[in-house]
């Protein structure tokens, strides 16, 4: 795809003129005079091409928008943006339909009859935005705002307006990640992600590390993945997958192993242990010493006894990671839902350390991200957080919660009882552009644009290796009578008595916006009128720098303990594993009301449209399962019933269901569709990332004797048939 | 024109081609999607794909392959082969599935009358037929492409390799006067796919990409025995 | 001239005997013309409803599209060509016994002759509609005929549903030119003896026949000059039947056998329904003293001939894809013999083989109308059921198994399956009230010279 | 109903006269057309009809064996010729390429030209026939519905005044004729 200058002038002025437009922002007008006040940039049949960023993970992706005649028809990659370089995932692609989703809120919305019975009633804006701000003031400090992770500008605005009315701003968003994120910050001591460079290394040993899937950024590391492969003349990566259940990454492994879940810390510890017994490590002289008296803490008999991997197996690896050129251990996933999930993403960093491949090629490399970009102080936290919230509502030093795109009663599990804090709050805004689960508890709804119609900027923390803050601008105009709620903040700022007025002062999120770009184009040294290098970093999509040198990591951590996970749940009446894995075209659940998604063959099983129970194909046998029969998942804490898909590549005594379904809202695609496995879990965490330990749930599993309306795309409902001919144990 | 010899060359410019490399497809499905969004695919529905009707030009087929814990998970991105004998074509009896001169496997919707023979007669199972009139719930159809036909009821449809892509480029060539350059045409699959387990190209042209890549020693045809002689060669996956 | 006079002397009086019968003959067989009563009524009344229902149907597909079948990716085709296959297999009844038989001077043929052309013209017709309900955009059937238009749209004869398209129009033509000629006569017979609308019809029909010699010779060279050239036909329409499978890579289909076996198919389910229909038009038309246990006997032989050589075919297909074993073709041969259809498929053979020969070799069983009757039911479920097994298990067992799939036909489906037999049978019995079902001259011709 | 309008037909304009008799189906026929053929009376002028073929064998000695076999043949190769056009002849108007088969494809040629063949070759000899059995003796042949019930009707021509009509009507009265009717 190459990117015509010609076409993005156009953009500029298309964006200025579409958000001049009288009544943009109301359908009738629009459909009223769709040509007397024409964007003159408008040609019919012409496409435009708008460069924004995704926001449709956290990973935020350079996207290039196809516009024609003030539609978007079709998102690609940036080409030139670092992280994503032109590709793109399914999801990003289907954001279209989060544009034009038939049910995504088209108005200010109010409460009509009780909490949570999904009555409302449409409010003027001034009316909610008043009502919102009064709330505020009635309580100050009362406020917590939990939002998907903001970055950048608005990230900025979040935080000092929640300073502002003394609230608490809470960057939640569910993911596996976070004892990734803590293992760096107490390993390294460095909050931003490194640079996992796969695309270098030519031995890649991952703990389960979902990559293809969804860890951190599934198109970044795509792409990584196919040079580490074949990008190179002579050398193809060698890749081995440890994890209880092959994962669609795991199919792309050479060998797949299937450890006990909860013990892939002891495995690396055992790895690194025979790494150092066999003088094969690479490290400085301080750290000989420190290594050995942890390494030597271990028995390798006792690992291999509780991992199941066999005590061979793990010199084979240790071998074969330590002699290769560039070896590189990864980590996440299952291997991080557990109860000591950080513990073994240190683990895994130390084999890192032991082969010294911390800020090498095919290393671990941490790169300076963009510096003097404010995003604001406000931190991702995990799930302890909220289960802390839920404490000081109970205790009433909380009484407004704000939601911003951001799902908890979807995504935490009941049993930590976070719905309490809907029941107690005196006052729930919500500012989703979709009626999510949690919106419809809401009192007030002032929904925002969806991201393909606003301003927005994102600062990468990490995984590029140069400095990146992409900038997103409206691709079109605003289907619906909706505000981006970075205008929200600054009107109700105006509003707010108090110091708020002064430090927000802004007339909208953009100007705050280009305030900020201001000031950091400066400090970059651009030497250009703001003008002109504002139009430039639109038609690029963004900032970035040149590429760094890897910044040297002094800080060298191991792992306090390392011991196989807590469960919860019993052997006996509990015999099984659960793992509720993120599905790669639902995540957690974003993706469940976008049709393209929803039809998106799940690669493994082909199943669409639902929710399934993954076994073990000796287990079904076992025990009578075939694919279809509904059977019920029992922990200790829930149940769920849905129909069983035969897994040949899941240990006998792990029983896995996707996240994404059983929505009790989210419009007619989400809606009573599926089951959410999140319901039965446990509220069980990793003490030291305060993430949910979604892997230590133990469950039972039975049937139900009914058939479930299991949909799959390959009839034949197993594909052990024999690959096609031609390649025949080959492909 | 060579009216009696049924190998005689299709005689464009340019024969387009594509390589799919097994060794870096990693079942991500974001060609599916892609395809979704450029070409128009309806939305078939729960019920529809039930009845396995689902559409997707571009599929990726999985293969188990052994049992537990030795068990493999393998991939295979299928779509329209556009194949140089193309199995599909002869057997339409209104000229719908006919061979354009850069080797593409046409299909023409408006002259389909729907006797879907050529369906049967595709080895590789990638034509797809609408069954009912297609339908997008508002605004969905918003996002509709206006370079590409939305199919009614009753006839087949396929992979077209984005031949709307290809026209455009090959229209700019020509305004330029000068070949379509290498890399310059990509089908939203490829365009999409992060790994670039897919290459497009021109096959004529022994510099492209696609074409070093087709002299690959992991290549080989889908189904070669049945000497179809597809348009796309698939690289094998190395373990 | 001495022969005649031969003959003349020779049977004196039997041939007495023979002309006194003429009038009573002629009775007869224009009796079933006459008689109209309640039974039959009602029989015209239920079959309309049925057919009524099977149209309602269509239209339902039509307007809310093909998708009202059970069909799917990549089992294109389903019951609609099954039963499309199916009829031209029937009408291969006429051309058959009459064509044949006439050309082999076999006397027995008279009574049968008519009923069985009569079969042929129907179930062509019947064979015809199914084209259309299978079509996907039926309102666009007119771009399959060759005229030169503005749409620049020409068929392409490459594709064998245009040899079908050719074959068919030809066999339906020649069939009903097949049927008509032998009916002048009898028209003109008619004329005289049935009164009401139907005597103008009759009177243009019969073509002022007059039954002299020179009429009478232009009428049996005509007859025996075109019954070679339909059973020509005949043998082409059906091969290109199978042409339409055997010409694809479906794995299943493509077999060097499949145009006889069609063929040999095609007659089996043919003769076999010729035997139901002698037994009931014999049944309800009291015509025991012309359709007598003879006939069903000489149909028996046939039958059991016709029998052999399917089962023939069938096991030589099988056998080679066995022993071959391409695992492709495999798939469906297990899928058939050991898993999916299985059952049905050996109900088939049962039907169309195993049946058969025990019964039919018993000649007791062979004069037996009803169990003619019966037997010739049996195998026209065994063949219709087989007309479905070439199609589905290889359609649904393609060579990417990631496809594999299976197929039973919606209500719509079943219900214009069902409208179709009704329709068959309500324009035969409503033909019968037309169309004197036995040749009456020919049967006179017997009665005169075929002792000879 | 054609036998009754041309017997309503008023006859004694016509120059001809028609002697019509009806025979018993076992009358012997032969002496009675020896007879008549000494009589001089010409073949064409004489015409039995039945209510079946009587004769295998042409029963008068003189009669011309049919002509149908070259209709058959000639439309048949018109047939092929018409075939080759149009399953050959439109590639050449429609050449456009379909994989794997030549754009003029002989065994489809052959094919198409085969049903064509047969569909003119079998129509045409139809028509031919009918042409021949509306067109033959028409005139001169006479029809009463009681030759269906197994009679013989014999019709002979002469013109009027013609002595021979008289000894043509004994002779019919002599074989035992049930009825003889002259116009």
């Amino acid at each position: 795809m190459d990117l015509k200058r010609r076409d993005f002038l156009k953009v500029i002025g298309a964006t200025a003129a579409g958000s001049l437009l009288p009544g943009c922002a109301n359908v009738e007008t629009r459909k009223l005079i769709p040509y007397l006040l024409p964007d003159d940039e408008i040609v019919p049949g012409v496409a435009n091409w708008y460069a924004s960023v995704c926001r449709e993970c956290e990973a935020g992706c350079g996207i290039i928008v196809r516009v024609m005649e003030g539609r978007a028809k079709k998102i690609e990659g940036n080409p030139t943006h670092p992280l994503n370089q032109g590709k793109l995932c399914a999801m990003g692609q289907a954001s279209l339909q989060g544009l034009y989703n038939p049910d995504r809120i088209r108005g200010p919305l109010q409460r009509d009859g009780k909490r949570g019975e999904g009555k409302f009633k449409p409010i003027s804006w001034d009316d909610g935005i008043a009502r919102w701000v009064s709330e505020l003031q009635k309580r100050p400090g009362g406020a917590v705002m939990i939002s998907r992770p903001a970055s950048g500008t608005l990230a900025r605005l979040f935080s000092e307006f929640m300073r502002g009315i003394s609230g608490e701003l809470l960057f939640y968003h569910p993911s596996e990640d976070a004892p990734v994120r803590t293992a760096n910050r107490l390993g390294f001591g460095i909050d931003f992600l490194p640079e996992y460079d796969l695309a270098n290394a030519t031995y890649l040993l991952s703990f389960g590390a979902p990559f293809v899937d969804h860890w951190l950024s599934p198109v970044h590391f795509g792409i990584a993945y196919g040079q580490m492969r074949q990008g190179r003349p002579t050398v193809r990566g060698e890749f081995v997958q440890v994890e209880p259940r092959l994962s669609l990454t795991a199919a792309s492994a050479d060998q797949w192993i299937p450890i006990r879940p909860g013990t892939e810390g002891l495995l690396a510890v055992g790895v690194g242990q025979i790494i150092l017994s066999e003088r094969r490590a690479r490290l400085g002289k301080g750290d000989q010493k420190r290594f050995e008296d942890f390494y030597t803490r271990f028995s390798l008999d006792q690992i291999a006894a509780q991992t199941e991997v066999p005590r061979k197996e793990m010199i084979r690896l240790a071998r074969e990671f330590s002699t290769a050129a560039a070896p590189l251990a990864i980590g996440g996933g299952i291997a991080a839902v557990q109860t000591n999930g950080t513990d073994t993403m240190m683990a895994i960093n130390a084999l890192n350390i032991l082969v010294g491949n911390l800020g090498q090629p095919g290393g671990i490399r941490f790169f300076q991200p963009a510096q003097d970009f404010s995003s604001g102080e406000a931190a991702m936290v995990a799930e302890q957080a909220l289960a802390d919230v839920r404490g000081e509502f109970k205790q009433g030093s909380r009484s407004v919660l704000m939601l911003y795109q951001s799902n908890p009663l979807f995504t935490l599990p009941p049993s930590m009882k976070f719905g309490d804090v809907f029941d107690q709050a005196a006052f729930i805004v919500s500012f989703s552009p979709f009626m999510d689960d949690s919106t419809a508890m809401a009192d007030l709804i002032l929904p925002d644009h969806f991201f393909l119609e606003s301003w927005g900027d994102y600062a990468q923390a990490g995984i590029t290796p140069v400095p990146v803050v992409g900038l997103g601008q409206p691709v079109v105009n605003p289907l619906y009578d909706t505000r981006p709620v970075g205008d929200l903040f600054l009107i109700a700022a105006r509003q707010y008595e108090g110091a708020l007025k002064a430090r927000l002062s802004w007339k909208d999120f953009k100007s705050m916006m280009e305030a900020q770009w201001k000031s950091f184009l400066n400090r970059q040294g651009v030497n250009q009128p703001f003008e002109a290098a504002w139009i430039e970093r639109l038609q690029q999509g963004g900032w970035w720098g040149a590429q760094g040198k890897p910044i040297s990591v002094s800080k060298r951590e191991l792992p306090p303990s390392v011991a196989s996970a807590r469960f919860e749940g019993d052997e006996k009446t509990f015999p099984f594993y659960f793992y509720p894995f993120p599905s790669m075209n639902l995540h957690y659940g974003q993706g469940a009301n976008r049709p393209w998604l929803q039809e998106l063959p799940d690669t493994a099983t082909t199943a669409v449209w639902g929710s399934w129970v993954e076994i073990n194909t000796k287990t079904a046998a076992r025990m009578g399962i075939h694919t279809g029969d509904v059977v019920r998942v029992i922990s200790p804490f829930g149940q769920i019933e849905a129909p069983a898909v035969i897994y040949p590549g899941l240990r006998p005594d792990l029983i896995s269901v996707p996240i994404g379904q059983g929505h009790t809202a989210y419009g007619r695609y989400a809606k009573g569709r599926g089951v959410n496995p999140l319901s039965i879990l446990a509220p069980l965490f990793d003490e030291r990332s305060g993430s949910l330990a979604a892997g230590g749930t133990r469950v039972r599993i039975e049937k139900t004797g009914k058939q479930g309306n299991l949909v799959l795309v390959d009839q034949t409902a197993e594909g052990k048939k024999r690959a096609p001919e031609g390649e025949r144990g080959e492909a | 024109m060579n009216y009696t010899d049924q190998n005689a060359p299709p005689g464009g410019p340019y024969q387009w081609g594509m390589a799919v490399d097994l060794d870096r497809c990693t079942g991500c499905e974001a060609c599916v999607v892609a395809c979704h969004a450029e070409n128009n695919i309806r939305i078939s529905g729960e019920e529809e794909v039930a009845e396995g009707r689902q559409i997707n030009w571009i599929r990726i087929e999985r293969y188990w392959e052994g049992e537990y814990p030795n068990a493999k998970l393998k991939f295979m991105p299928v779509l329209c082969q556009h194949c140089g004998n193309a199995p599909c074509e002869p057997v339409c009896p209104v000229y719908a599935a006919y061979h354009t001169p850069d080797g593409l496997n046409a299909q023409v919707y408006n002259r389909c009358v729907g006797v879907r023979y050529c369906g049967n007669n595709c080895p590789y199972s990638v034509r797809y037929f609408n069954w009912f009139e297609p339908h997008w719930d508002e605004p969905l159809n918003a996002q509709l492409n206006p370079d590409v036909t939305v199919r009614s009821v009753g006839v087949m449809e396929k992979c077209t390799f984005c031949v709307q892509r290809i026209r455009a480029a090959q229209q700019t060539a020509q305004e330029e006067n000068r070949r379509v350059r290498d890399g310059e045409i990509t089908p939203a699959c490829v365009q999409s796919c992060p790994t670039e387990a897919l290459v497009f190209g021109d096959r004529n042209d022994p510099d492209s990409r696609v074409a070093k890549l087709m002299k690959n020693d992991r290549g080989f045809k889908l189904l070669g025995s049945l000497g179809t002689n597809p348009a796309i060669t698939y690289l094998r996956r190395e373990k | 001239m001495e022969i005649t006079q031969n003959n003349f002397s020779s049977h004196e009086d039997e041939e007495k005997q023979a002309w006194k019968e003429i009038p009573q003959i002629n009775h007869d067989l224009i009796a079933p013309l006459q008689s109209v009563n309640w039974k039959y009524l009602t029989l015209v009344g239920l079959l309309s409803l049925l057919v009524l229902a099977g149209a309602v149907a269509w239209t339902y597909q039509i307007k809310t599209g093909i998708g009202q079948t059970h069909l799917h990716n990549p089992i294109f085709w389903g019951i609609y060509i099954a039963s499309f296959v199916y009829w031209i297999g029937v009408s291969h009844s006429g051309t058959f016994i009459s064509g044949v038989l006439r050309l082999s001077h076999a006397e027995w043929r008279r009574p049968i002759t008519r009923i069985s052309e009569l079969m042929t013209l129907f179930s062509i017709i019947v064979a015809a509609l199914f084209i259309f309900v299978h079509l996907g955009r039926v309102w666009r059937f007119y771009y399959l005929i060759p005229y030169p238009n503005q749409r620049q749209i020409w068929p392409d004869f490459r594709s064998p549903l245009m040899w079908d398209a050719t074959a068919i129009f030809t066999y339906a033509v020649s069939s009903t030119i097949y049927l008509y000629l032998p009916l002048i006569p009898d028209f003109a017979l008619a004329r005289d003896r049935v009164k009401g609308w139907r005597r103008p019809l009759y009177a243009i029909l019969s073509l002022g026949w007059r039954g002299s010699q020179v009429e009478w010779r232009w009428l049996a060279m005509a007859v025996r000059i075109i019954s070679i050239l339909i059973v020509l036909v005949m043998v082409s329409v059906h091969s290109i039947v199978g042409f339409d499978f055997a010409v694809a890579l479906v794995p299943s289909w493509h077999s060097t056998v499949m145009a006889p076996y069609f063929v040999i198919g095609a007659v089996h389910s043919g003769v076999a329904m010729v035997a139901v229909g002698l037994y009931l038009i014999r049944r309800y038309y009291h015509l025991e003293n012309y359709i007598r246990p003879e006939h069903f006997d000489k149909v028996g032989k046939i039958m059991i001939t016709i029998t052999l050589s399917w089962g023939y075919l069938y096991f030589v297909d099988r056998l080679v894809t066995w022993y071959g074993r391409i695992p492709d073709e495999m798939n469906v041969i297990d899928a058939l013999f050991y898993s999916e259809y299985a059952l049905i498929h050996w109900f088939m053979v049962f039907c169309n083989f195993i049946y058969p020969i025990i019964f039919l070799t018993i000649p007791a069983y062979r004069t037996w109308p009803l169990g003619m009757m019966i037997v010739g039911l049996i195998i026209n479920i065994g063949m219709y059921i087989e007309r479905i097994l070439i199609i589905v298990p290889g359609l649904g067992h393609p060579r990417l198994h990631y496809a594999w799939t299976s197929y039973f036909p919606s209500w719509v489906e079943l219900m214009i399956l069902t409208g179709s037999f009704a329709f068959f049978a309500l324009m035969y019995i409503l033909a019968v009230k037309f169309v004197p079902v036995i040749s009456i001259w020919e049967e006179k011709e017997g009665r005169i010279y075929g002792r000879k | 109903m054609e036998g009754n309008e041309v017997e309503s037909r008023d006859d004694t304009e016509r120059p001809e006269m028609t002697l019509f008799a009806l025979f018993p189906p076992t009358a012997p026929l032969a002496p009675l057309l020896d007879s008549l053929r000494t009589l001089k009376i010409p073949e064409e002028a004489i015409s039995i009809s039945s209510t079946l073929p009587l004769f295998e064998e042409p029963a008068l000695s003189q009669w011309k064996p049919i002509q149908l076999y070259p209709v058959t043949l000639i439309a048949g190769a018109i047939g092929i010729l018409f075939g080759f056009l149009l399953a050959g002849g439109t590639f050449v108007l429609y050449p456009l390429r379909t994989g794997g088969k030549a754009i003029f494809t002989r065994p489809v040629v052959g094919i198409i030209s085969y049903e064509t063949m047969m569909l003119f070759a079998i129509v045409s000899t139809f028509i031919a026939a009918l042409i021949r059995v509306v067109w033959s003796h028409r005139s001169r042949a006479r029809y009463d519905p009681r030759i269906d019930e197994g009679l013989i009707g014999v019709t002979v021509q002469v013109d009027r005044g013609d002595p021979r009509s008289g000894s043509v009507q004994r002779l019919f009265e002599e074989s035992g004729a049930v009825e003889v009717v002259t116009r």
